[in-house]
C-alpha cells in the first residue's frame, strides 16, 4: 500500500512529461492522456483512502521513503512521502476537483490549438500540488510549493500573446517568490535549531527551544502562506491571475493551490501552538484579508475578479481559523474543502457563462442569463447559496464553525475577530448576491461588439456541465456530511489535535446572528441591483468603491514604491557600475597614459639634454652612495 | 709641490669638460670637451701613480691616449658624415628622433 | 608506473588543438569534426577519471609526480580530489557542446584573405583552453597551477577579441573596437591579478621552500612550517586577489559583462562556465589549504563582498538592455553565492559551492547557448528587439524558459540544490548574511522572468515572425544539458558522494567544525 | 704627501732597471677572444684584397666560421672545467676565465652568429640595378641622396666592412664580462663601443636618422666612458692598483700595506665611493638603466634594424656581465653602500621603461623602452647578491637576447615603399594578412610580457625569486606592478595585429632568406624551450654562477 503513494505523484508527472515533450503528434489525443492520468491519480487516492479507513486511527498515517535526495555532511534531505488524514483530505480534494476540471477543460479549451500543452501544464500542477501535500519534510514541500508556483505561472500566462497575461503571470511568480523567501528562511531556522527539517522530528522538538525561535519560524511560515494564499500584504497577484483560462482559476486560484498556505500553517500547528505571537499575527492577517477581499469583491464588475476577491476573503477565513490554534485547525480545513467545492463550481459556472458570451467578463454586459443557460444557472445558484452560508449548505457549516471559534478565542481579541468574521459574512452575502443578480437576473444588457457580432448565449457542452453538476452536489451536501456529528472533526483530530472552544455567547446565538447578517447582506444587494436596472457603464461610485475597484490602491502602492523605486535603483546602479567601479580602473589606465605622455616629453631629442640627465644621474648616484655611507 | 693639487686640477678639468659637453652646441667642440675629460683622467692617473709610486697609472695614461685617438677617428668620421649630409655640425639640429 | 591518466586527459585536447590549427584553410569542416571528436575523446577520458576515482580513497588520487624545474622547487605534480574530478568532468562535458554550438560562428567572411584561417583557429583555441583548464584543475603544485592559470588567458583573449558576434547592433568598425576593448580589459584585469599572485607565489617559495601543495599543507597542518601572521595574510591576499578577479568578485567584476557581451555565446559560456570556475576552485584548494588562518581572518570581509556581488549583480542584471550582459551580471550574482559558500566554512556551504560550480556551469551553458541561437537568428543582442518568439519558435522558447528557471534556481532543477546548500550553510554561521542573500532568490526571479517576458511573450514582432525554430544540431546541444539539469536536480547524490569527502578534508584543513544545531547543543 | 713616497720614487728611478721577464699568456683559455679578433683582422685584409664581387660571401663565411669556432672553443673550455673547477685568472690577471665569463661569452657568440645572419640578409630590399642589397648603405661615406651614392648603388657597392666591425665589437664584448682589471674593462668597453657607433651610422634607408643615432650614441657613449675612466682613476687612486683582486682586498681591508703611501689614500673612502659610483654609472649607461637610458630609444630607432637587434641583445649581456663581476668581485665589501642605491635605480628603471613605453607609436622605440624595463628586471636579480642572483641574471640574459634578436628580425620583414614600416599604425591587421609572422611576433611579445610557458616568464621568475630571497621583496612588488603596466603595451601591439582590420595601403611582409628565417626560428625555439623546460639551462647558469677572484 505504502508504495502507491509515489504513484499519486508519478501519474500526473508522467502525463506532464509526455504531453510537453511529445510534440504536435500528440495534439489529437493530448487532452485524453491528461485527463486519464489525472483521474488515475484520483483512483489511486481513493484506493488509499479506502485502505486508510480500514485501519484504526493510530495506524492511519503511512509513509514511503523513495531515496536520499541531498546527502551532505550534517544535512539530510530525503525524497519521502507521508500520507495521513490531513494529506489524504487534500489528495482527494486535489485529484477529485482536478480530474473534474480536466474534464471541463476538454470542452472549454476545444478551440485552442495549444490544448495539449494546457493539459500538460495542468498535469504538472497536479503533480506539484500532490508533492506539496505528501512531502514528509519542509524542503520537499518547498519543491512542491515552487512547483505549483511554476505551474500557476505557466497557466496564468497561457495566452502569452496577451501582454496582460504575461505580466500577470510574472507578477504572480514574483510575489510568490517573496513568500518562498519566507519558507526558505523558515527551513534554515529549523535546520539551525533542530538540525533537521522533517515534519516529525521538528514538530516533536518544538518544546526544546525558546519561544523566540518558534515565533520567528512561525512568522516566516506565515509569510510563505501569505504569498501562496494571496493574503495581505502579498495578495496583489490573485486578481491579475484571472488572466488565465477559467478552469485554471477554478482549480488553482480557487480550490487548491491558494489553500496551500492554510495547509502549511495547519501542518506546522505545533510550532504555532508554541508561539502565540505568531498565531496572533496570523489571525490578524486572516481577518484583514477577509475584509479586504470582500470589499474588493463588492466593487469588481469583472465576474472572475469578483470571484477572486471572494476567494481571497474565504481563504482569509481559513487563515483566521488556522491562526486560532487547536480550536480552529479542523474548521479551517473543513472550510477549505467545502470552499474547494463551491468556489470551483462558481468559477466553472463563470467560465461557462463567458463561454457562451464570447469570453465577455464584464457583468454589466450580462443580465437575464438564467433563461439562456439553465444548468449553469442552477449549479451557480447552488454554489452561491453555499458560499453565502445558506443554512444547510456546505458554507453554512464550515463558516459558522469558524465564526464560533473566532469568538471562542476569548477576550477582546475574540470579540474583534468574531465580529470581523460576522461582518465578512454579511459582505460575502452582499457581493455574491450582486454577482448573481447582475449575471442571471434583470434585462439582457449585451450589445454587439465593435465587430458587430452579437453574443448568442447558449448552454455549454456536456463535458463542461457535468463537472459543474458534480461540484454543485459537493457544495450542497459536503458541509452537512462533514459537519453533522463532527465527522470531519473525528477524522482529522489525530493529526491536528482539537480543542473545543467555548464562545462567550452561545453557539446558537452565533448561528442566528450569522444567518441574520447573511440576510441583511442579501437584502442590501437586492435593493441595489435587484430593484432597479443595472447601468451598463459603471457609475463613478463612492470613494471606497473606486478604491475597491483598484484593489484598494494597493497595486498603485506597489507600483510607485516597488516598481518605480526599483527601476530608479537599478538604473542608478547601472550608472554607478559604469562610471564608478569601471571608471576607477579606466581612470588609472588613463592617468597612466597621461603620465607616460608627460614623461615622454623628457625625451626631447636633444643629445645635450640627454647628457644633462646622465650628468645629473651621476651626481645623484655619487651623492646617494656617499649618503648611504654617511647614515 | 703636493701632487694632491694635481688631483684637484684633474677634477677641475673634468668638470670643465663635462659642462662643456652640456652647454656647447657644436658637435666638434662637444667632442673636444670629451677629450678634455679623458685628459683630466690621464692627469689623475699620473698624479696617483706619482703618489703611490707605482707605474700602473702612467701605463694606463698611455692606453687612454690610444683609446682617445681611436675615438677621435671614429667620432670625426661620424660627425663629418653627419655634417656633410645636413650641412650643420650642431648637436641640437640632430633631433629628428624624439619622444 | 601506471598509465598517466590525468596527463592524458589534459594532453589530448592540447594535441588536438595543434592538429586542428594545422588543418589547411580549405578543409574547414574537417577541422570542426576533428575538434569535436577530440573533445568527445577527452570527455571519455574524463569519464574514466570519474570512474577510477574512489571517493573513500586517499585525498589525492591518480597522482603523478615528476621533477620539472628543480631550481624553482617546481615539480610536475598532478592529482585529483573529489572537487577537481567534478570540475574536470564539467569541463570535458561542456566543451563538445560549446564546439557544436559554435559550429558556424567562425566561418570566414569573404572579406578575409585566403591565408587567414579563423575556423581552425577558433576550434584550436577552444581545445587549448580546455587543456589548460583541465590541467590547472589537476595540478597539485602551486607553480604548475599558476603557469596554466596565467597561460589560459592567452587563448581566451584571442577567442574574445578575434571572434565576436557576427550579428552585432551597430557598425562593424564599432563592433571591432568594442570587441578588442573587451578582450584587452579581460586580459589586463586577469594579468594584473595573476602578476600580483606571482609575487605571492614567489613569497610562498621563500617561506616554504617548495611548491608542493601537499607538502606545504601538511607542514602547515603539523606546524612544522609556521608563517608569521602578517606574511600569511599578505600571501593569502596575493592569491585571493587573482582568484577574485577571475571569479569575479565585486568590485573586480567589470571585465565580465564586456567579455561576455562582446564574444560569441559559446565563448561566453567558455568564460563563465569553465574558465571562471578555476578561480573559485582555486580559492577552495589553495587559499584555504595553504593559508587557513588568513582565510579565517579574511572571511568576514570576503563574505560581505560576496553578498554585495549577489545583490548588486542581480540588480544590474535587472537593469540590462542586452541579453548577454544580463546573463553576465546574473553570473556575477551566482559567483557571489559560490564564494559565499566557500568562505562560510561549513560543510553544507562548501559542498554547496562545489555543486554550484558544476550546476551553474550547466545552467548558464543552457541559457547562454539558447540565447546565442536566438541572437544569431535575429542579429541583435538587445532585448527590446524581440517579442513573441514563443509563438513562432515554441521549442526555442521552451528551452530558453527552462534555462531561465534553472538560473533562478527553481526547485527540481540542479541549481536549487546547490543554492539552497550555500544559503543554509551560510545561514548556519552567519544568519544575517544568509537572510540578506535570500533576497537574491527574488531578484533572480525578477531578471530572468522579465527577460523571458520581454523576449518570448507578447505580440509577435515583425522581425521575428519568420524566425525558424531550433535545428537538430541546436537541439542536440540543448537537450542533454536540460536533461542533466533535471537529473542533478532530482538526484544529485552521485555528485555529492564524490564531493563530500573532499569537503570534509578542506574543513579539517581550516580546523572548522559545523555549528551544532541549537537543540543538540542544548543536550 | 709624505716624503717617503717621494723618496721611494727616486729609489725606483735610481735602481738599475731589472729586466722584465716575458708575460706568459694562456692562449688556450683566451682562444675565443683571440679567434674572433683574428677573424676581424682577416676581415680587414679581405676588404683590402678580395675583389668586391666576392667580398660579401667571404666576409660572411669568415665571420660565421670564426664565431662558430669561438663558440666551440668556449664549449671546449667549459667542458674541460674552466667554468667551474679550473676557473682562474688568465693573461697575468687581466682576464678571468670562469663560469659567468664563459656562459656570457657563449651567449654573446650565439647572438653574434644570429646577428651575422641578419646582417647578411639580402632578400628584403628590392633588387637595385640587378644586385641584391642588404640593409646597409652602399657607401657609408657618400652623402645620402647625392650623385655619388646613386653611382655607388649603380655600381652595386655594399658596405661589407660591417662584418669585421661586428667581429671587433663581439671581440670586445667577449672580453668585457671577463675583464679582471679596470684597465681591461675600459679597453674592452671602447673596443666594442666604437664599432657599434659606426654600425649605427650606415643604414641604407633613412640614413639621416641613422647618422643622427650614431652621433648621439657616440657623444653620449664617449661622455659616459669618460666618467668610467675617471672613476677608474679614482679607484686606482684609492687602491693603488686596477686589479679587481687587489681592490677587493683593499676594500675589505685584508691587504697588508706594502707601501706606506697607500695608507692615506686607502683610508679615504670618498675616492672609493665616488670612483665606484662613476664606474658603475658607465656600465649602467651601457645597459640602458634610467636615468642613463635616454640614448636607447633614439639609437634603437635610428640604427639599421639588424644592428639594433644585435646591439640590444649583446651589449646588454656584456655590460651586465661586467656589472656583475664588478659588484660581486670588487665591491662586495661595499654592499651596504651600493645596494640601496642600485635598488633605487632598478625601481625607476622598471617603472620608467614600462610607463613611457605605453604611449610609443614606433615599434622600434617601443622595443627600446621595453628593453629599458627589462634592464630594470635584470638589475633586481643583480641586487640579490646571492649565487642564485648571479645564475638567475645569467639565465635571464640568455633568454632575453634570443627573444630580442628574433623580435627585431621580424621587424625587418614588415616593409613598405619607404623601407621598414616601423610605425605601429602600419602594423594594423598584420595577423590577417600574414598570420604566421604575426603569430611569431606575438610569441616574442608574450615572452617580453613574461607570460608563462615562454622564456620570459622563466627568466622573470628566476630574478624575482632571487631578489625575494636576497631580501629585496619590495623590488619584486615593484617589478610585478611594472610588468602589469608593460603587459598593456605588448598587448596593444597584439590587438593591433590581430583584431583590427588591415589597411589597404598597409605594408607587405617580405619573404626573407634562410638566414633571417634561421634567426627568427632559433629565437622562437629558444623562447619556447626555455619556457617549457628551462631546467637544463638553469643548471648551466647555476654551475656558471660562481666568480673567480
Amino acid at each position: 500500500m505504502d508504495n502507491l503513494i509515489a504513484l499519486l505523484v508519478a501519474a500526473p508527472l508522467l502525463g506532464a512529461a509526455v504531453l510537453l515533450c511529445g510534440g504536435r503528434r500528440l495534439d489529437a489525443v493530448g487532452h485524453w492522456i491528461g485527463t486519464v492520468l489525472a483521474s488515475a491519480s484520483f483512483v489511486i487516492g481513493a484506493i488509499l483512502f479506502a485502505d486508510m479507513l480500514g485501519k484504526d486511527e493510530e495506524h492511519r498515517a503511512i509513509g514511503q521513503h523513495l531515496f536520499s535526495w541531498i546527502p551532505v555532511e550534517g544535512f539530510q534531505a530525503d525524497v519521502a512521502f507521508q500520507l495521513d488524514q490531513l494529506s489524504m483530505t487534500f489528495v482527494l480534494l486535489i485529484t477529485g476537483v482536478g480530474s473534474l476540471i480536466h474534464v471541463y477543460s476538454i470542452g472549454y479549451m476545444e478551440h485552442d490549438e495549444r490544448r495539449r500543452r494546457f493539459f500538460g501544464y495542468l498535469n504538472l500542477f497536479l503533480a506539484a500540488m500532490l508533492l506539496l501535500v505528501l512531502a514528509d519534510n519542509y524542503l520537499l514541500l518547498y519543491v512542491g510549493w515552487e512547483g505549483v508556483g511554476l505551474a500557476s505561472y505557466l497557466l496564468i500566462g497561457f495566452w502569452q500573446h496577451k501582454p496582460s497575461a504575461a505580466t500577470a503571470a510574472k507578477k504572480a511568480f514574483l510575489v510568490n517568490r517573496v513568500g518562498d523567501m519566507g519558507l526558505s528562511i523558515a527551513i534554515m531556522l529549523m535546520f539551525t535549531t533542530f538540525g533537521t527539517f522533517a515534519f516529525g522530528p521538528v514538530l516533536e522538538a518544538t518544546g526544546e527551544t525558546g519561544e523566540g525561535k518558534l515565533t520567528a519560524i512561525g512568522l516566516m511560515l506565515l509569510l510563505a502562506a501569505c504569498g501562496k494564499s494571496a493574503q495581505v500584504p502579498l495578495q496583489s497577484w490573485l486578481g491579475d491571475a484571472m488572466e488565465g483560462p477559467t478552469p485554471v482559476s477554478a482549480l488553482i486560484h480557487a480550490a487548491t493551490m491558494v489553500t496551500a498556505g492554510v495547509y502549511l500553517i495547519v501542518r506546522s500547528g505545533e510550532i504555532f501552538n508554541a508561539a502565540p505571537d505568531a498565531q496572533l499575527v496570523t489571525t490578524v492577517v486572516g481577518a484583514v484579508t477577509l475584509l479586504f477581499g470582500a470589499i474588493v469583491g463588492c466593487a469588481k464588475d469583472d465576474i472572475k475578479k469578483a470571484l477572486a476577491g471572494s476567494t481571497m476573503s474565504q481563504i482569509g477565513y481559513m487563515i483566521l481559523a488556522a491562526g486560532l490554534g487547536p480550536i480552529g485547525y479542523v474548521f479551517a480545513i473543513m472550510h477549505l474543502v467545502t470552499h474547494g467545492f463551491f468556489k470551483a463550481g462558481l468559477f466553472l459556472g463563470a467560465g461557462s457563462v463567458m463561454h457562451g458570451m464570447n469570453d465577455e467578463v464584464d457583468m454589466r454586459k450580462y443580465g437575464g442569463l438564467r433563461k439562456h443557460m439553465p444548468v449553469t444557472f442552477v449549479t451557480f445558484g447552488l454554489g452561491y447559496l453555499a458560499i453565502i452560508g445558506f443554512p444547510g449548505l456546505s458554507g453554512f457549516f464550515s463558516k459558522d464553525k469558524i465564526i464560533e471559534a473566532a469568538f471562542a478565542k476569548g477576550g477582546t481579541e475574540g470579540w474583534i475577530l468574531g465580529s470581523v468574521a460576522l461582518l465578512g459574512a454579511a459582505i460575502t452575502a452582499f457581493y455574491m448576491t450582486r454577482v448573481m443578480l447582475m449575471t442571471f437576473f434583470g434585462e439582457k444588457r449585451w450589445q454587439p461588439d465593435e465587430k458587430g457580432n452579437e453574443p448568442h448565449p447558449h448552454e455549454s457542452p456536456r463535458s463542461m456541465t457535468i463537472p459543474m453538476i458534480v461540484l454543485a452536489f459537493g457544495s450542497v451536501f459536503a458541509g452537512g456530511f462533514f459537519g453533522i456529528g463532527d465527522r470531519f472533526l473525528h477524522w482529522l483530530e489525530p493529526v491536528t489535535e482539537h480543542a473545543h472552544g467555548h464562545p462567550p455567547i452561545g453557539a446558537t446565538a452565533i448561528t442566528l446572528s450569522t444567518v441574520t447578517v447573511m440576510i441583511v447582506g442579501v437584502g442590501l444587494a437586492y435593493l441595489q441591483y435587484g430593484r432597479r436596472p443595472v447601468p451598463v457603464v459603471a457609475p463613478r461610485g463612492s470613494l471606497l468603491t473606486r478604491a475597491a475597484r483598484r484593489d484598494l490602491l494597493q497595486d498603485d502602492f506597489n507600483h510607485v514604491v516597488l516598481v518605480r523605486g526599483g527601476e530608479h535603483l537599478t538604473r542608478s546602479l547601472v550608472y554607478v557600475d559604469h562610471t564608478l567601479v569601471d571608471g576607477v580602473v579606466n581612470g588609472t589606465a588613463a592617468s597612466m597614459g597621461g603620465l607616460s605622455g608627460r614623461l615622454r616629453k623628457l625625451q626631447n631629442g636633444y643629445a645635450r639634454s640627454y647628457a644633462v640627465s646622465m650628468f645629473g644621474g651621476a651626481a645623484i648616484l655619487i651623492a646617494a652612495t656617499l649618503l648611504m655611507r654617511a647614515v | 709641490m703636493n701632487p694632491v693639487n694635481y688631483l684637484y686640477l684633474a677634477a677641475l678639468l673634468f668638470t670643465i669638460g663635462a659642462s662643456g659637453v652640456l652647454i656647447r652646441r657644436n658637435a666638434i667642440v662637444v667632442f673636444m670637451c670629451i677629450e678634455l675629460m679623458l685628459n683630466a683622467c690621464n692627469l689623475a692617473f699620473v698624479a696617483f701613480s706619482r703618489m703611490h709610486g707605482n707605474l700602473d697609472g702612467q701605463i694606463i695614461a698611455f692606453f687612454t691616449m690610444v683609446v682617445a685617438a681611436a675615438e677621435v677617428v671614429v667620432g670625426l668620421a661620424i660627425i663629418v658624415s653627419l655634417f656633410r649630409s645636413r650641412h650643420s655640425a650642431s648637436v641640437d639640429d640632430a633631433s629628428l628622433m624624439k619622444l | 608506473m601506471s598509465f598517466p591518466l590525468l596527463t592524458a586527459t589534459a594532453a589530448l585536447p592540447a594535441i588536438g588543438a595543434i592538429a586542428t590549427a594545422a588543418v589547411p584553410a580549405a578543409r574547414r569542416t574537417a577541422a570542426k569534426w576533428l575538434a569535436l571528436l577530440v573533445s568527445l575523446a577527452t570527455l571519455a577520458l574524463a569519464v574514466i577519471v570519474l570512474v577510477r576515482f574512489d571517493p573513500d580513497g586517499d585525498r589525492y588520487q591518480l597522482t603523478e609526480s615528476h621533477s620539472w624545474i628543480k631550481d624553482f622547487g617546481v615539480r610536475y605534480e598532478l592529482g585529483v580530489d573529489g572537487i577537481a574530478v567534478a570540475l574536470i568532468a564539467l569541463t570535458a562535458l561542456l566543451i563538445p557542446f560549446v564546439i557544436l554550438a559554435g559550429w558556424h560562428d567562425a566561418d570566414p567572411l569573404e572579406t578575409h584573405s585566403s591565408r587567414w584561417r579563423p575556423t581552425q583557429g577558433f576550434f584550436a583555441l577552444i581545445l587549448a583552453v580546455e587543456a589548460m583548464v583541465i590541467i590547472s584543475f589537476e595540478a597539485t603544485d602551486v607553480f604548475l597551477f599558476y603557469i596554466f592559470f596565467e597561460a589560459m588567458l592567452i587563448p581566451m583573449y584571442f577567442l574574445i577579441g578575434g571572434f565576436g558576434d557576427r550579428a552585432h547592433a551597430g557598425s562593424d568598425e564599432h563592433a571591432a573596437a568594442q570587441r578588442s576593448y573587451a578582450a584587452v580589459k579581460f586580459l589586463l584585469y586577469n594579468l594584473a591579478g595573476g602578476l600580483i599572485m606571482l609575487a605571492a607565489v614567489i613569497g610562498l617559495y621563500v617561506v616554504a621552500g617548495n611548491f608542493s601543495l601537499q607538502e606545504i599543507a601538511e607542514a602547515r597542518a603539523n606546524g612544522s612550517l609556521d608563517m608569521a601572521t602578517n606574511t600569511e595574510r599578505w600571501l593569502f591576499l596575493g592569491f585571493f586577489f587573482a582568484f577574485a578577479v577571475k571569479a569575479p568578485l565585486w568590485p573586480l567584476h567589470t571585465w565580465l559583462p564586456n567579455a561576455m557581451g562582446e564574444s560569441t555565446a559559446p565563448v561566453a559560456v567558455l568564460i563563465t562556465a569553465v574558465v571562471d570556475k578555476v578561480g573559485t576552485f582555486a580559492m577552495l584548494r589553495f587559499c584555504l589549504q595553504l593559508f587557513p588562518e588568513a582565510s579565517k581572518w579574511a572571511t568576514p570581509a570576503i563574505l560581505v563582498l560576496a553578498l554585495i556581488s549577489i545583490i548588486y549583480g542581480a540588480l544590474l542584471a535587472v537593469g540590462q538592455r542586452d541579453i548577454k550582459r544580463l546573463v553576465a551580471y546574473a553570473s556575477i550574482s551566482h559567483f557571489g553565492f559560490i564564494i559565499m559558500g566557500i568562505f562560510a566554512m561549513t560543510s553544507q556551504g562548501q559542498s554547496g559551492a562545489t555543486l554550484y560550480m558544476v550546476n551553474h556551469g550547466i545552467s548558464t551553458a543552457a541559457l547562454m547557448l539558447v540565447a546565442g541561437f536566438l541572437i544569431t537568428r535575429r542579429g541583435s543582442r538587445l532585448i527590446a528587439d524581440y517579442g513573441g518568439v514563443q509563438k513562432v519558435a515554441p521549442v526555442l522558447a521552451g528551452t530558453f524558459l527552462i534555462g531561465s528557471l534553472a538560473t533562478l534556481s527553481l526547485p527540481g532543477l540542479a541549481p536549487f540544490v546547490s543554492e539552497f546548500l550555500v544559503l543554509i550553510g551560510t545561514f548556519a554561521r552567519y544568519p544575517v548574511i544568509g537572510i540578506i542573500a535570500t533576497f537574491g532568490i527574488v531578484l533572480a526571479a525578477l531578471y530572468t522572468l522579465v527577460l523571458y517576458q520581454r523576449t518570448m511573450t507578447g505580440p509577435v514582432k515583425p522581425e521575428v515572425s519568420a524566425m525558424p525554430d531550433l535545428k537538430v544540431r541546436e537541439l542536440v546541444v540543448v537537450a542533454p544539458l536540460i536533461a542533466l539539469l533535471i537529473f542533478l536536480g532530482v538526484y544529485p547524490k552521485p555528485l555529492t558522494d564524490i564531493v563530500n569527502p573532499a569537503v570534509k578534508q578542506t574543513m579539517s584543513d581550516v580546523h572548522k567544525k559545523d555549528p551544532k544545531p541549537e537543540v543538540e547543543a542544548a543536550k | 704627501m709624505s716624503t717617503t713616497a717621494v723618496h721611494s720614487l727616486w729609489t725606483t728611478a735610481a735602481d738599475p732597471i731589472q729586466k722584465i721577464d716575458a708575460p706568459n699568456i694562456e692562449y688556450g683559455q683566451l682562444a675565443p677572444t683571440l679567434i674572433v679578433i683574428g677573424a676581424a683582422v682577416i676581415g680587414i685584409l679581405v676588404e683590402a684584397f678580395v675583389p668586391r664581387r666576392s667580398r660579401y660571401y667571404v666576409q660572411v663565411f669568415v665571420s660565421v666560421v670564426a664565431l662558430a669556432a669561438a663558440f666551440a672553443a668556449v664549449v671546449a673550455l667549459a667542458a674541460s672545467g674552466y667554468g667551474t673547477t679550473k676557473a682562474g685568472i688568465a693573461a697575468m690577471g687581466a682576464v678571468a676565465v670562469d663560469g659567468p665569463a664563459l656562459f656570457l661569452q657563449g651567449v654573446i657568440l650565439l647572438a653574434g652568429v644570429l646577428g651575422v645572419f641578419t646582417f647578411a640578409e639580402r632578400r628584403l630590399d628590392p633588387v637595385a640595378h640587378g644586385n641584391r642589397v642588404d640593409s646597409f648603405a652602399a657607401q657609408a661615406a657618400s652623402v645620402p641622396g647625392s650623385d655619388s651614392e646613386k653611382a655607388a648603388v649603380k655600381a652595386g657597392f655594399t658596405t661589407t666592412e660591417v662584418f669585421p666591425l661586428l667581429l671587433f665589437a663581439i671581440g670586445g664584448m667577449l672580453v668585457f664580462p671577463a675583464a679582471n682589471d679596470l684597465l681591461t674593462l675600459f679597453i674592452a668597453l671602447e673596443v666594442f663601443s666604437l664599432p657599434l657607433y659606426l654600425l649605427c651610422a650606415v643604414a641604407r634607408r633613412k640614413r639621416i636618422m641613422s647618422q643622427e643615432a650614431a652621433v648621439k650614441y657616440f657623444l653620449l657613449g664617449a661622455f659616459a666612458s669618460a666618467f668610467t675612466l675617471f672613476g677608474i682613476a679614482l679607484l686606482y687612486g684609492y687602491a693603488g692598483s686596477v686589479s679587481y683582486a687587489t681592490i677587493a682586498q683593499v676594500v675589505d681591508g685584508t691587504v697588508e700595506t706594502v707601501n706606506p703611501a697607500l695608507a692615506d689614500t686607502m683610508g679615504n673612502d670618498a675616492l672609493l665611493l665616488i670612483g665606484a659610483a662613476m664606474v658603475v654609472m658607465g656600465l649602467l649607461f651601457k645597459v640602458g638603466a634610467v636615468p642613463f637610458h635616454m640614448w636607447t630609444p633614439d639609437v634603437y630607432q635610428g640604427a639599421p634594424t639588424p644592428v639594433t637587434g644585435f646591439m640590444a641583445a649583446a651589449t646588454k649581456v656584456a655590460a651586465f656581465g661586467a656589472l656583475l663581476r664588478l659588484l660581486y668581485v670588487v665591491l662586495p665589501g661595499l654592499r651596504w653602500d651600493w645596494r640601496p642605491v642600485m635598488m633605487g635605480v632598478a625601481v625607476v628603471t622598471m617603472l620608467g621603461g614600462a610607463i613611457v613605453a605605453i604611449t610609443q607609436t614606433d615599434i622600434k622605440r617601443l622595443l627600446a623602452y621595453s628593453s629599458i624595463a627589462h634592464a630594470g628586471f635584470i638589475l633586481a636579480g643583480v641586487i640579490a647578491m646571492t649565487p642564485d642572483g648571479v645564475s638567475s641574471v645569467l639565465f635571464y640574459l640568455g633568454a632575453y637576447s634570443f627573444v630580442t634578436i628574433g623580435a627585431f628580425a621580424v621587424v625587418t620583414l614588415v616593409r613598405d615603399a619607404g623601407g621598414e614600416a616601423t610605425h605601429l599604425s602600419k602594423w594594423a591587421g598584420l595577423g590577417r594578412r600574414s598570420p604566421l609572422v604575426a603569430a611569431v611576433f606575438a610569441v616574442y611579445l608574450l615572452a617580453f610580457a613574461g607570460i608563462p610557458l615562454t622564456s620570459g616568464f622563466a627568466g622573470k621568475f628566476a630574478v624575482f625569486k632571487a631578489a625575494a630571497e636576497g631580501g629585496a621583496g619590495a623590488l619584486v612588488v615593484v617589478g610585478v606592478i611594472s610588468s602589469a603596466i608593460a603587459a598593456f603595451f605588448y598587448i596593444r601591439v597584439i590587438v593591433l595585429m590581430f583584431f583590427s582590420e588591415p589597411r589597404p595601403e598597409g605594408p607587405t611582409v617580405a619573404v626573407p632568406s634562410p638566414l633571417t628565417m634561421t634567426a627568427i626560428a632559433v629565437g622562437v625555439a629558444v623562447t619556447l624551450v626555455l619556457g617549457v623546460a628551462p631546467q637544463y639551462f638553469l643548471d648551466l647558469a647555476g654551475q656558471a654562477g660562481v666568480f673567480v677572484r
